[in-house]
């Protein structure tokens, strides 16, 4: 069952990723991306990490995506049925990338020794929210708080650079 | 596979529901918004004569919708204006996989949870996919390729981005008091007495959080990506027939689930003040009889009004409609007598197993009550205030309710650490 | 001091519960749900017309739909002198004059013909008509069609609009 | 010179001056009047132009009185107002006041002065009123009503003293009184139409315009009769496209204040049924419509050998039309064409408006017979702009043959029969253009109604068959067309064509200040 499961997101993360990168129009491509990250997710909860699984929704589905989504959007208009027609190496691409990524985890598969090697699996440590908040607030607390404050250094330096150059409040 | 039929079960059992409670909002919204500005609302449609005051108004408008010309603008994006509707539908649906509808129903001995998805990050998925929501909303608005629906798919996704934030923020202190992501987990601790429910513990969470679901809702006063007066209709403009049904539907489906949320997280889910379920399971032969005769009484009145009005209103239209009160105390009468009747099958003398079911019911009963008021809330507030200027919505979002989640979040946690 | 805080309710500071808008909005929540609890225990009340069934009635001097008066043989009384189409800001009305065969009355309507889709009912041609042969007294306002011929109405139709409100 | 004092202004004036033209210069406008016609003799009979002239006992009527050096005039005080308010209420004792069916209402005198002069309640009871006639008619172009009849004798004295015909008169005594034509006549003379224009009420009104519009919604445009030679000045009546009436514009220079009723019935043509309605091209056997682009394909293949013009074509385009056949032969058309009866008042033999301009622009007219020659000698196409030769020269169309007869004009006739095309024209109230009459005077038409939707203005399409047939600096735009006029015909060589007077100039005499509006 979980095999299953877990082939049917593999395959299906790939084959968005696949689509992500010939997508003709920018929008479709954020689109498909959005599918991979949730097949992505789909992985990452058969691993044992739920919490990982809604996070990676949560945050790049649902909020780091839109965003995108919404500047493309802003910026492109819909795709004009005369510019739907792809081009000779797209198609080249959609022809020969699927096999090689496939030979490729194919090739992974047979070297990690076939289908258990996946099922059987089990992380050391399981992904659920407990075990990430032990990790993150009492393990490596202090590595955790500064990458909190390089982030905040980010969004400060983003405003600074947003504002217009005579609100600058030191000019 | 005993898993498979359980969650199927328990998965038609919430579909039906909400499904079920979809017509019967929109008719609430019709009638309720009649009654607020004093007018009769729907009364029109009728079977046989018989309208139910209006609520036959949303199966017409289902076949209306129906049957009605599906068309797509000319260079709309085929597949995302396809799309689009269907996944508004089908991720408001989603979210009911981790509501608790029920605390547990045991057959033959074996207890089943009243959760389809019983997930251990359960707020945190309802979270996931509620911002999944804005997808439906901003490929709708975006491959219909006209300005106005574009307009209201923008504003959509940065007023459910804006107040995601304060949402999730604002069930923080919740998670901290029950110290659990689990639904069921946080419903359980708000058993017993009322002032377990979280609105008592959170008043400013839940206050939070019940204005942040309105304003996910895409709900008055947050209309704004649907603002008739400036954006003709918002996202789903260009739609129609059963597109356009869809993205209605979603809306009254994500309405249930807000009511499900605020009752969920807030006001005890399926729990019974004080009677829990052991009180009710130790009494079921008192309660029971007590339930039937309230419910016997309470019909009859309803009854004996409807054959009042029957004789008062004999010829008042002329036709089929006249036949209506008087069906309707027919149909209420029998509600009374089976209530009356089914003494005969002694409830005062209620076995274990039947108790332990009645138990169930009573507090399944109760969330299904509490969603349904919620829902009427939201109707309500909608017909009471004004529209958010979009400023005001972010000036709100930003600089209210963020800082005071965080407030929140801040003081819970000290509380707790004090305690 | 209280009383002087009421007396400005739109200006100056706010208290701290006026400024989260809460108690407002539950005064208004109040407000609401008191029409419907009343309006569901007085449904009879309700101020709603039922308007196929019933109609609601209308001063006798509500402008209606025109009509043309007859003589006493059933002739316009119109005599054509388009005080009424000059005096129509919509210009809707359009007359063709004719001489009568009759000697003793001169000039007629040969046609007369009101555009009810571009009239907007202000009762200038009622006024401005110096034979008292157009008038809007039918009090018809329920004005359909599906083309819009049928709303371009001729001098035979006005003629048979009766007073009393039933149509040719 | 004489020194009156009217109204406390103290004015000169040459001896002789009626007191009434005193008192309109010093007023600014009229006395009321009925009778009175600057045109007329006096009849002093309608008595409302009464003025108070200090010394005479009673007042006295203007019209009827010479100034006289120290005359002290008043013509708006209580006294003078008070008369003019009784006489009106006697004049409208009999008047039956039926001004909505009435054609004269909107320029109505009696309704003007009582608007002005009367506003009383009236003291006769309308069963009272004597009754008379109404709706008689008298003559081919006029009806006759007594009852509305003020009894002013203007068509009296107009039919005595301008026409000579003397066909009617005042008949019966006291408020029987009325206007009627003599014993077996009928107002059937050429001008019958100038006693509705000068009646101050609705008693004569036209036959031709009756009922069909109300004079308030016509609107006007300056321009001039194309009827005849004399190119009287009218005002084009029109209304949403139509034209409804022509009535006389004053001149003093050509017509007066008159126009003759063949003038005023010219507008009749503007719609007629046989306006051509789109351009045509002979196919196979028979005229079709073709599309402007397939026309302008089949002229530019086609060598144009004659060009002929026509007298009834502005002068514009008569020397464009001359311009454009500087490379072949052209002609002014038929010299016989267009003559009738003319008359020593107004009407003239030439019933054409511009033969003046084809002698102008050095188009050459011909009798019927050496036109026939004129285009046997040439080769290629015939254009043929205006007029009828086919119908006016025998022998034309066996002569043009097999060659293409293009055909620009407006109505259908002979040669648009048998033309190989037709190109449909504006006729003169659709478009801009000069003519010059008889004398030489240049007048100008104006453009008053929308012509066919598929018809051209003359002057654009043979600007673009000019520019077409390789000139670089054809004018474009009609006052670079005009500025191009007036250096190419000698005698326009000094005028501003852009700014022609009400009346028209006549370069021949020098241009004099003649003319003007009433």
């Amino acid at each position: 069952m979980e095999s299953i499961l877990f082939y049917l997101f593999a395959v299906l993360m790939l084959g968005s990723a696949v689509m992500t990168v010939t997508s003709r129009s920018a929008v479709a491509a954020a689109v498909w991306l959005v599918f991979c990250f949730v097949n992505a997710a789909g992985v990452f909860a058969l691993l044992s990490a739920p919490f990982l699984a809604i996070l990676q929704i949560l945050i790049y589905a649902g909020a780091i995506m839109v965003l995108f989504l919404f500047v493309i959007m802003m910026l492109q208009g819909p795709v004009l049925p005369d510019e739907r027609e792809r081009r000779p190496w797209s198609r080249i691409a959609v022809l020969v990338l699927p096999p090689a990524s496939a030979a490729v985890i194919l090739i992974a598969w047979l070297a990690r020794g076939g289908v258990t090697a996946f099922s059987g699996a089990q992380p050391a440590v399981r992904g659920t929210a407990e075990a990430v908040a032990e990790l993150l607030l009492n393990r490596y607390l202090l590595a955790f708080e500064l990458i909190s404050v390089v982030l905040l250094v980010a969004i400060v330096g983003a405003m600074a650079l947003g504002r217009r150059k005579e609100e600058l409040p030191w000019k | 596979m005993e898993l498979v039929v359980s969650s199927l079960l328990k998965i038609a059992f919430l579909l039906t529901v909400i499904l079920g409670l979809v017509p019967v909002l929109i008719w609430a919204e019709r009638k309720g918004s009649a009654f607020i500005q004093d007018r009769t609302g729907p009364n029109r449609a009728s079977v046989l004569g018989i309208r139910l005051g209006g609520l036959v108004h949303p199966i017409a408008d289902v076949m209306k919708l129906l049957f009605k010309e599906d068309f797509r603008p000319e260079n709309a994006h085929r597949f995302l204006y396809a799309l689009a509707p269907f996944l508004v539908f089908f991720i408001a649906l989603l979210t009911y996989a981790v509501i608790p509808f029920g605390d547990f129903i045991r057959i033959g001995g074996v207890e089943y949870q009243l959760v389809v998805a019983d997930l251990n990050v359960g707020i945190l998925y309802v979270l996931a996919i509620a911002s999944l929501g804005t997808y439906g909303v901003v490929m709708g608005g975006w491959a219909s390729n006209n300005k106005y629906a574009f307009l209201g798919a923008v504003r959509s996704t940065s007023q459910m981005i804006s107040y995601e934030i304060s949402m999730g923020l604002s069930i923080i202190g919740l998670m901290l008091i029950f110290s659990s992501l689990r639904l069921t987990d946080i419903v359980a601790g708000q058993g017993g007495a009322i002032w377990n429910w979280g609105f008592a513990m959170q008043p400013l969470g839940a206050i939070l959080f019940i204005v942040a679901v309105f304003a996910e809702t895409n709900r008055n006063p947050f209309d704004l990506p649907e603002g008739e007066s400036e954006l003709v209709s918002g996202y789903h403009l260009e739609y129609s027939s059963m597109k356009f049904a869809l993205f209605f539907m979603a809306e009254y489906t994500n309405m249930v689930i807000g009511a499900a949320l605020i009752t969920t997280l807030f006001f005890g889910g399926w729990n019974i003040p004080w009677l829990t379920r052991s009180v009710i399971e130790g009494h079921a032969g008192t309660i029971l009889p007590v339930h039937l005769v309230i419910q016997a009484v309470v019909m009859g009145l309803i009854s004996l009004l409807f054959f009042r009005r029957a004789a008062r209103e004999r010829d008042k239209f002329g036709d089929a409609r006249d036949r209506e009160p008087g069906f309707m105390g027919v149909v209420t009468a029998l509600m009374a007598l089976g209530a009356a009747g089914s003494f005969a099958l002694k409830p005062w003398a209620i076995g274990v197993d039947a108790a332990s079911i009645y138990a169930t019911l009573l507090q399944v009963g109760a969330f299904v009550g509490k969603v349904v008021f919620f829902c009427w809330v939201f109707i309500w507030v909608r017909w009471t205030l004004p529209r958010f200027r979009y400023d005001q919505l972010m000036g709100l979002g930003w600089k209210v309710m963020l800082p005071l989640a965080l407030a929140n979040v801040v003081l819970t946690a000290i509380w707790l650490a004090i305690v | 001091m209280t009383a002087t805080k009421k007396a400005h309710p739109y200006g100056g500071k706010m208290t701290f519960w006026e400024r989260t808008y809460l108690p407002e909005v539950f005064r208004g929540m109040g407000i609401t749900i008191k029409h419907v609890i009343h309006n569901l225990l007085h449904t009879s009340e309700m101020p709603t017309v039922q308007y196929p069934e019933e109609h609601r009635s209308y001063s006798p001097r509500f402008r209606g739909r025109h009509r043309l008066m007859q003589r006493d043989d059933g002739s316009p009384r119109c005599v054509a002198c388009m005080m009424c189409s000059t005096a129509c800001p919509a210009d809707c009305i359009h007359i063709v004059a004719g001489e009568h065969p009759d000697p003793a009355i001169e000039k007629f309507p040969e046609t007369f013909d009101i555009d009810l889709l571009r009239c907007v009912y202000c009762g200038l041609c009622e006024e401005a008509c110096p034979c008292d042969a157009i008038r809007m007294d039918t009090g018809i306002y329920e004005i359909a069609g599906t083309t819009r011929e049928e709303f371009f109405v001729s001098k035979e139709f006005l003629l048979n609009n009766k007073s009393d409100g039933t149509e040719v | 010179m004489v020194k009156v004092t009217i109204d406390g202004r103290e004015l000169e004036f040459p001896e002789g001056t009626s007191l009434f033209d005193a008192c309109r210069e010093a007023r600014g406008e009229a006395l009321p009047h009925f009778c009175y016609h600057p045109d007329l003799s006096v009849a002093g009979v309608c008595r409302l132009c009464q003025v108070e002239v200090e010394g005479m006992p009673k007042l006295t009527i203007a019209c009827n009185t010479g100034v006289r050096e120290g005359m002290v005039v008043h013509t708006r005080n209580e006294r003078v107002k008070t008369a003019a308010r009784q006489i009106l209420e006697m004049h409208l004792i009999n008047h039956p006041v039926d001004c909505p069916i009435c054609d004269q209402a909107g320029e109505c005198g009696l309704q003007d002065q009582y608007m002005n002069h009367g506003l009383y309640e009236s003291e006769v009871d309308k069963d009272d009123k004597v009754h008379k006639a109404k709706a008689e008619v008298i003559g081919p172009h006029v009806i006759l009503d007594k009852e509305r009849c003020v009894l002013c004798s203007r068509c009296v004295r107009f039919c005595d003293e301008v026409t000579g015909t003397g066909e009617m008169g005042i008949f019966n005594r006291g408020d029987r009184a009325e206007i009627g034509i003599a014993p077996g006549k009928e107002l059937a003379n050429n001008y019958s139409l100038n006693t509705v224009d000068i009646c101050p009420v609705g008693a004569l009104t036209s036959r031709d315009f009756r009922f069909k519009k109300r004079v308030w919604l016509l609107k006007s445009t300056a321009s001039i009769c194309p009827g005849c030679a004399t190119g009287c000045n009218v005002r084009v009546d029109h209304e949403a496209g139509r034209i409804f009436r022509l009535k006389p514009r004053y001149n003093k220079e050509v017509n007066g204040r008159w126009m003759c009723d063949i003038g005023r019935m010219t507008y009749r043509g503007v719609h007629s049924e046989k306006r051509l309605d789109g351009p045509m091209l002979r196919g196979d056997g028979d005229l079709a419509p073709v599309s402007w682009s397939d026309l302008h394909t089949f002229l530019a293949e086609r060598q144009v050998g004659l060009w002929i013009s026509s007298p009834a074509q502005t002068l514009e385009e008569q020397a464009l039309l001359a311009a454009l056949g500087e490379q072949a032969r052209t002609s002014g058309g038929v010299s016989t064409a267009g003559r009738g009866d003319g008359d020593d008042l107004l009407l003239h033999g030439d019933r054409t408006p511009n033969r003046t301009g084809l002698e102008w622009t050095d188009l050459q007219q011909h009798d019927p017979a050496s036109l026939v020659a004129l285009v046997r000698e040439t080769s290629g196409a015939v254009v043929v702009h205006g007029g009828d030769p086919a119908e006016t020269a025998p022998g034309f169309l066996a002569a043009v043959g097999g060659r293409a007869l293009i055909f620009l004009g407006t109505h259908a006739n002979a040669t648009s029969k048998a033309a190989t095309v037709v190109v449909p024209m504006s006729v003169w109230a659709e478009k801009d253009g000069l003519f010059v009459n008889k004398d030489g005077r240049v007048q100008a038409v104006r453009r008053a109604v929308a012509r066919p939707e598929q018809a051209v203005e003359d002057w654009r399409f043979l600007v673009d068959l000019w520019s077409a047939a390789g000139c670089a600096d054809a004018p474009a735009g009609l006052p670079a067309l005009r500025r191009w006029l007036a250096e190419r015909v000698p005698a326009l060589n000094d005028l501003d064509l852009n700014a022609l007077p009400a009346g028209g100039l006549a370069p021949a005499t020098a241009p004099a200040g003649a003319g003007g509006d009433e």
